[in-house]
């Protein structure tokens, strides 16, 4: 079969041309890892990576932002000016997607948020594809890595260069601006992916694991391990919880109200005002994450609340591991 | 005037807690000293046992104030020890750091805690309603001097990027950009409006005069901040590794800061001490300032260090500038600190010209890289003796010069805040052990 | 159009403010304009002070009342705190209201036991005070109120527990856990009310709220007063922070407080561990 | 509205917390049109004694510290423990690990009754302390959130969560993925991850979290190879009277 292609070393001018009407996103090395990041430079950008640090959900739910703004003496209240300008997200993972596709659930269903729905305007997804590491495991919940939805261009690594596909209107407009940096190419097949199973069953059917599960005693034992620090929390493209507080600048009339990403680990985080909390063992915390992420909540799809990039494990300095807790329930 | 008794319980506007007392009885004067009423510290005891990833995060509280130079000592001390190399990059960060450092310490003690007594203010807070433009200029001296530090060493107060071995987070060549920047369409221009300024307030100064000797940092190439060999002006020099023998620190039963002392029963260090030994290394615009403020060697009125932090200001200013335009023709250079490969036993000295004065560190590791002594010697206390030995002769030059109870206590006063004393530190204590 | 923003507060004034009890204080709210809030008995509102931050509330007044709605608020936290500095003519945000209070279409008909325990009273007054509406009475059954206090000082709406105890088609019963001066009633927990009720067990529903601690004991009592679990309601308080089933804190298994509560049946939730 | 009254205290601490508040520059000037700043011996020469609230700095560590907090506890309406020193004991507590008699020995020999020292403790230990802010030094930032608060009749709240959650808010690397040990994860954030931002190891100078699960955090160290003792050490360096602590109700 033939198809378009480009080389790696294109890549850069490709992004560059992005660049005179997108803001371009894309994954660039952070130290022994990585991050996303604005592109200026679009030499810095890798398309060879495991995973970021931060999921793509900082973009649409940052770490903190403002809610309402409001004046003291004028006693109003203040929508923020929430911006959307036109982004390309470049070389995202199928999983990375998986996660804003889950985040869109949440907030665009039952009340719609937004705060959150106005920044997903706009917004071109170019995917990659990725060689998956001891933490990846997105296979085992259900995403495929050949699994493209979502994305408008989704570009399939051969050696040295990328087939180019444009799924959408918007991608195929796209790759038309990019003729000049793509060659044809003829292949048989996608590359294969190895990819081990982390999970002793499918996601089809998990949510029945959890019940009669909440006395195992796996929960104690995991507990014993964990620091509650909320890493796991904050580092997981599908968690959105947050908490939300109200801030007075110094010696002026100008308030606001934020919204941080919060995390159900902390044990502050179910206390009501009289000081009770109702997940005040640290047993009850760590098995509402796990619960939340395969049982309590499912897409319209059902489709789990985990998109299996792994990120809760690498970053656990406790070495907790999801797969391993799932396995014990399995 | 034959009986007079002053007490100064808790000396404002200086770091830290110390008293002056004055007796005089029947025309003779029978006590003049600052009697440091700190609770002591014990530092050297409880940096024992710490990893030498630790002992900067340690000795750095000895003093917030101090904190550049205890953190810098410190490094330099355990490379010392454990014979780590470091880049040249790193060397000039630090100095850059360090003379952030001494602007920001410098522009505190001049307007916000002298200045008031050339005012007749109690404090800066009137001042900002009397002497608005200055007391904004001021800020803004301070404010950039901290950024300098910011940038460098991550913050102004306990740094947390410096490690032996380097820096653990670099600035950009576009934070540098902004520093160079502001340093000459800022800095320079402020600090010409304080020469202004002090120019006019001169007279404000009491025209007492005790020649004493002067200790500080002196090498071939610059000004000494970062290192050199110990200079004095009675004796020349001595490398930094027989410090010992010069601080020679004592206990005096009205302190519990240590004293100390090396040719005469005391000596000077600071920005006077720096100045009279290093005055031919200054820089042009610093020097020409000098010059007009009649700052030339020997300048032996304790009274006018704060003019000399003014001169140092506008030094490190200048230099800051100077190797700011080195640093960025070669670029920054992304490197993490040096880890060494094996930790062995030693002993290093390090010290470092910090804004009181001559700072020594003192430590030796085990095979594990563990502390097993330290000794720190601070510039205040090398100057509390000398501070003492002033007040000696200044209590029979004030009844001299007929001034009243209330300006002889301001005086006093006045003569403890020029040494800019920071007594946090004096009283980090010394293991005694390890003196004998 | 514009999609509206579910974080941004209206601004309503207070209308009348009253001390009620040392720690619980009375507000009358009115809506721009006089717009009523067009809640269900048990609903609750989030309500903001500028400059200090939001607070769920429930909400008290019928769900009649034109014109303003009202709420008793008890000093907890930072924004019932500062709510205690406002004085009448201040401006307070609100946005709601949220979740799902009490079906009484799905009550009509029926005895209807109401089981209030201290602050508990304050949504179930909504409720009260709904079915007791002259106009709405007749539809019910009996109506009984159990109400519980520590001590009779902190009774909540004493006129109208008096107007209440005098009506010949309520059915008024109250204890409190610790006699006072002047205290001539019941002493006890609110469950040693429940034992002496005669009730239809076929025709009757229960609407419980109070303190965490109350929730087991009163179900307890019901069930082997021969209730049914679909008989019974209960509103769940829980750290209700956005209000719209987004933040996370009001969660308790796969359910939203504020989104499908606070008012359950409880047959929903008596699965939910975590949940009484 | 009069002006609230506010003193500033210093203890045995090393004033970084006083020039921590200097350097708040610009704002400094703002702060003075909100508060009378009566008592600052830092900064300014008058004592005011008239004063309702009292930010103290510093461990209590000599019987007349004792004294003086007694006495400032007995005028303030509110009483703040600023930096870790008042707020945990801080770095002064590591002393109260060793003999105490012998300390003094070491120092002063047989002059070692002149300068009577006790334990350094934190303000907490000694009298009733409303609000903290922790840190060495205090972050300016929050002192301004916790002073806005007051101002504005809000209880000052702090984090109660660990310094990971803000050092990942701002995508740093783990320093675990350096062999760092980092105090980070069980200690009380606040600080936005100020010293895991510039790639230092945390050391813990806002306190531990609330829920320390301590066990984990031996599991975790031993797992990158530091002895014991020196994960103690890292332990003990701001937290000493907590660690201390714990270990007393283990036994």
């Amino acid at each position: 079969m033939s198809a378009k292609a480009i080389a790696r070393e294109k890549i850069p001018d490709a992004v560059l041309l992005l660049k005179t009407k997108y803001r371009v996103i894309a994954p660039v090395p952070k130290g022994k890892t990585f991050v996303f990041k604005k592109i200026d430079d679009p030499q810095e950008i890798v398309l060879d990576y495991n995973t970021t640090i931060l999921p793509l959900k900082k973009f649409f739910l940052p770490p903190r932002e403002v809610l309402v703004e409001y004046n003291l003496k004028k006693q109003e209240y203040r929508e923020p000016e929430i911006k959307s300008e036109p982004t390309v997200f470049f070389g995202i993972h199928n999983y990375e997607l998986q996660g804003i596709l889950r985040l869109d659930y949440a907030f665009g269903t039952g009340v719609k948020d937004e705060t959150y729905l106005k920044k997903r305007k706009n917004n071109i997804f170019i995917g990659v594809t990725y060689t998956p590491d001891d933490f990846h495991f997105a296979k085992s919940v259900g995403i495929p890595t050949d699994l493209k939805e979502g994305f408008d261009i989704f570009l399939t690594k051969y050696n040295s260069h990328y087939r180019v596909e444009a799924l959408t209107d918007k991608g195929k407009s796209i790759v038309s601006q990019w003729s000049e940096f793509l060659e044809e190419c003829s292949y048989d097949s996608d590359p294969v992916v190895h990819f081990k199973n982390k999970l002793k069953q499918s996601v089809a059917g998990i949510r029945e694991v959890f019940h009669g599960a909440y006395n195992h005693p796996v929960w104690k034992e995991t507990s014993k391990k964990c620091y509650s620090c909320g890493t796991c929390n904050l580092v997981c493209p599908t968690c959105y919880c947050f908490d939300v507080s109200d801030e007075v600048v110094l010696g002026t009339n100008r308030g606001s109200r934020s919204r941080r990403w919060d995390s159900c680990q902390i044990l502050g985080f179910t206390e009501v005002a009289g000081g009770e909390a109702f997940r005040e063992k640290r047993y009850d915390r760590v098995r509402h994450r796990m619960s939340r992420k395969f049982a309590y909540i499912m897409d319209d799809r059902d489709r789990p609340f985990c998109v299996g990039c792994g990120r809760c494990i690498r970053q656990c300095t406790a070495n907790i591991s999801i797969t391993d807790v799932m396995n014990a329930l399995l | 005037m034959n009986n007079l008794s002053i007490r100064v319980p808790y000396v404002t506007r200086v770091e830290g807690h110390g008293t002056i007392a004055v007796d005089l009885k029947e025309g003779k004067l029978i006590k003049s000293v600052l009697e440091i009423v700190e609770p002591p510290r014990y530092f050297e005891a409880m940096m024992k046992g710490y990893l030498y990833t630790d002992a900067a995060v340690i000795s750095s509280r000895i003093c917030g104030i101090c904190s550049v130079g205890h953190q810098i000592t410190s490094v330099k001390t355990t490379e010392k020890a454990l014979g780590f190399d470091i880049s040249d990059q790193t060397v000039t960060l630090r100095k850059l750091l360090v003379y952030g450092a001494t602007m920001q310490s410098h522009i505190l003690h001049i307007f916000f805690l002298a200045a008031p007594d050339l005012f007749n203010a109690p404090s800066v807070i009137p001042l900002a309603k009397t002497h608005p433009d200055t007391v904004k200029m001021a800020l803004r001296m301070k404010r950039l001097s901290n950024d300098i530090c910011d940038i460098i060493g991550g913050r102004t107060i306990h740094p947390n990027r410096l490690v032996p071995g380097g820096f653990t987070k670099l600035p950009t060549e576009e934070q540098l950009l902004w520093i160079k920047d502001k340093l000459e369409n800022q800095m320079v221009p402020d600090a010409k409006t304080s020469f202004e300024l002090l120019k006019s307030l001169a007279d404000k100064f009491p025209a007492f005069i005790r020649e004493t000797e002067y200790i500080g940092l002196k090498t071939d190439s610059e000004y000494a901040f970062y290192d050199g060999d110990i200079s004095s002006t009675d004796t020349g020099l001595t490398p930094e590794k027989d410090y010992m023998s010069i601080t020679n620190e004592f206990i005096v039963s009205h302190s519990t800061a240590k004293h100390a002392k090396h040719r005469r029963s005391s000596y000077a260090v600071g920005a006077l001490a720096r100045l009279n030994n290093n005055y031919g290394k200054l820089n042009p615009l610093a020097g020409e300032v000098a010059d007009a403020l009649g700052m030339k060697p020997i300048v032996a009125n304790p009274f006018l260090n704060t003019v000399a932090q003014l001169i140092e200001t506008i030094h490190v200013t200048e230099e800051s500038i100077k190797i700011l335009d080195a640093l960025l023709t070669t670029g920054i250079k992304a490197e993490r600190p040096f880890v060494p490969a094996k930790l062995h036993e030693g002993t290093g000295v390090g010290c470092t010209e910090v804004p009181r004065g001559i700072l020594f560190h003192e430590y030796t590791y085990d095979n594990k890289g563990r502390i097993v002594k330290a000794n720190c010697v601070i510039p205040t206390n090398q100057n509390a003796q000398n501070i003492d030995d002033d007040m000696k002769e200044l209590v029979p030059w004030m009844i001299a010069n007929n001034f009243d109870k209330d300006k002889m206590t301001l005086t006093l006063e006045m003569l403890v805040r020029a040494y800019d004393p920071c007594i946090s530190c004096s009283v980090h204590f010394l293991d005694v052990k390890y003196v004998e | 159009m514009e999609a509206k923003n579910i974080y941004v507060p209206e601004v309503a004034d207070i209308i009348k403010i009253e001390r009620m009890t040392e720690l619980e204080t009375f507000y009358d709210i009115k809506l721009p304009g006089g717009r009523d809030l067009g809640h269900e008995p048990g609903q609750f509102v989030e309500v903001s002070v500028f400059g200090i931050g939001e607070a769920p509330i429930s909400v008290s007044s019928s769900h009649f009342k034109k014109g303003s709605f009202e709420m008793v608020v008890r000093n907890v936290g930072n924004v019932t705190q500062a709510m205690q500095k406002l004085k009448v003519g201040d401006k307070l945000g609100i946005r709601g209201p949220f979740g799902h209070g009490f079906k009484t279409k799905d009550f009509e008909g029926k005895d209807i036991v109401i089981i209030a325990g201290g602050i508990g009273l304050v949504p179930l007054r909504s409720l009260i005070n709904t079915i007791i509406d002259p106009a709405e009475r007749k539809k019910y059954g009996r109506v009984i109120i159990l109400y519980g206090s520590k001590t009779k000082e902190e009774f909540l709406f004493r006129g109208e527990l008096e107007t209440w105890e005098k009506r010949d088609d309520i059915e008024y019963h109250v204890t409190v856990d610790r006699k006072t001066s002047g205290w001539n009633g019941n002493v006890g927990v609110i469950t040693t009310l429940i034992p002496g009720l005669k009730l239809d067990l076929h025709n009757t529903i229960a609407a419980i709220c109070g303190p965490p601690v109350m929730y087991k004991f009163v179900i307890l009592s019901l069930r082997s007063k021969g209730l049914k679990d679909n008989q019974l309601y209960v509103s769940l308080e829980r750290k209700m922070k956005c209000g719209v089933g987004k933040c996370g804190h009001c969660q308790i298994n796969n359910i939203y407080v504020c989104q499908e509560g606070p008012v359950f049946n409880y047959t929903y939730i008596e699965d939910l561990k975590e949940a009484i | 509205m009069s002006k609230p009254k506010v003193a500033f205290f210093d203890f045995t601490s090393c004033e970084g917390c006083q020039l921590s508040k200097l350097n708040l520059e610009n704002d400094l000037l703002d702060i003075l049109e909100l508060v009378d700043i009566v008592n600052f011996r830092e900064a300014i020469s008058d004592h005011g004694e008239d004063y309702e609230i009292a930010f103290i700095e510093g461990s209590i560590s000599t019987p007349h510290c004792v004294e003086r907090i007694h006495k400032i506890r007995r005028q303030a309406k509110i009483v703040i423990a600023l930096g870790s020193c008042a707020h945990i004991g801080g770095i002064n507590a590591i002393r109260n690990n060793m003999d105490q008699d012998e300390v003094r020995e070491t120092v002063y020999g047989n002059d070692k009754y002149l300068f009577p020292s006790i334990k350094a403790q934190a303000v907490s230990d000694v009298v009733k302390v409303d609000y903290v802010i922790p840190g060495c030094p205090m972050d300016n930032q929050e002192f301004k959130r916790v002073l806005s608060a007051l101002l504005t009749g809000k209880i000052p709240e702090i984090p109660e969560y660990s310094v990971c959650v803000e050092c990942k808010a701002k995508e740093n690397e783990c320093l675990y993925d350096y062999g760092i040990v980092c105090m980070g994860p069980i200690t009380r954030a606040g600080c936005r991850a100020a010293c895991p931002t510039n790639g230092h190891y945390c050391y813990g100078c806002r306190g531990l979290v609330p829920d320390l699960n301590k066990n984990a955090a031996k599991d975790v160290m031993e797992k990158y190879k530091l002895s014991i003792d020196q994960i103690k050490k890292r332990f003990y360096m701001f937290n000493t009277n907590y660690v201390n602590m714990e270990e007393k109700s283990y036994e």
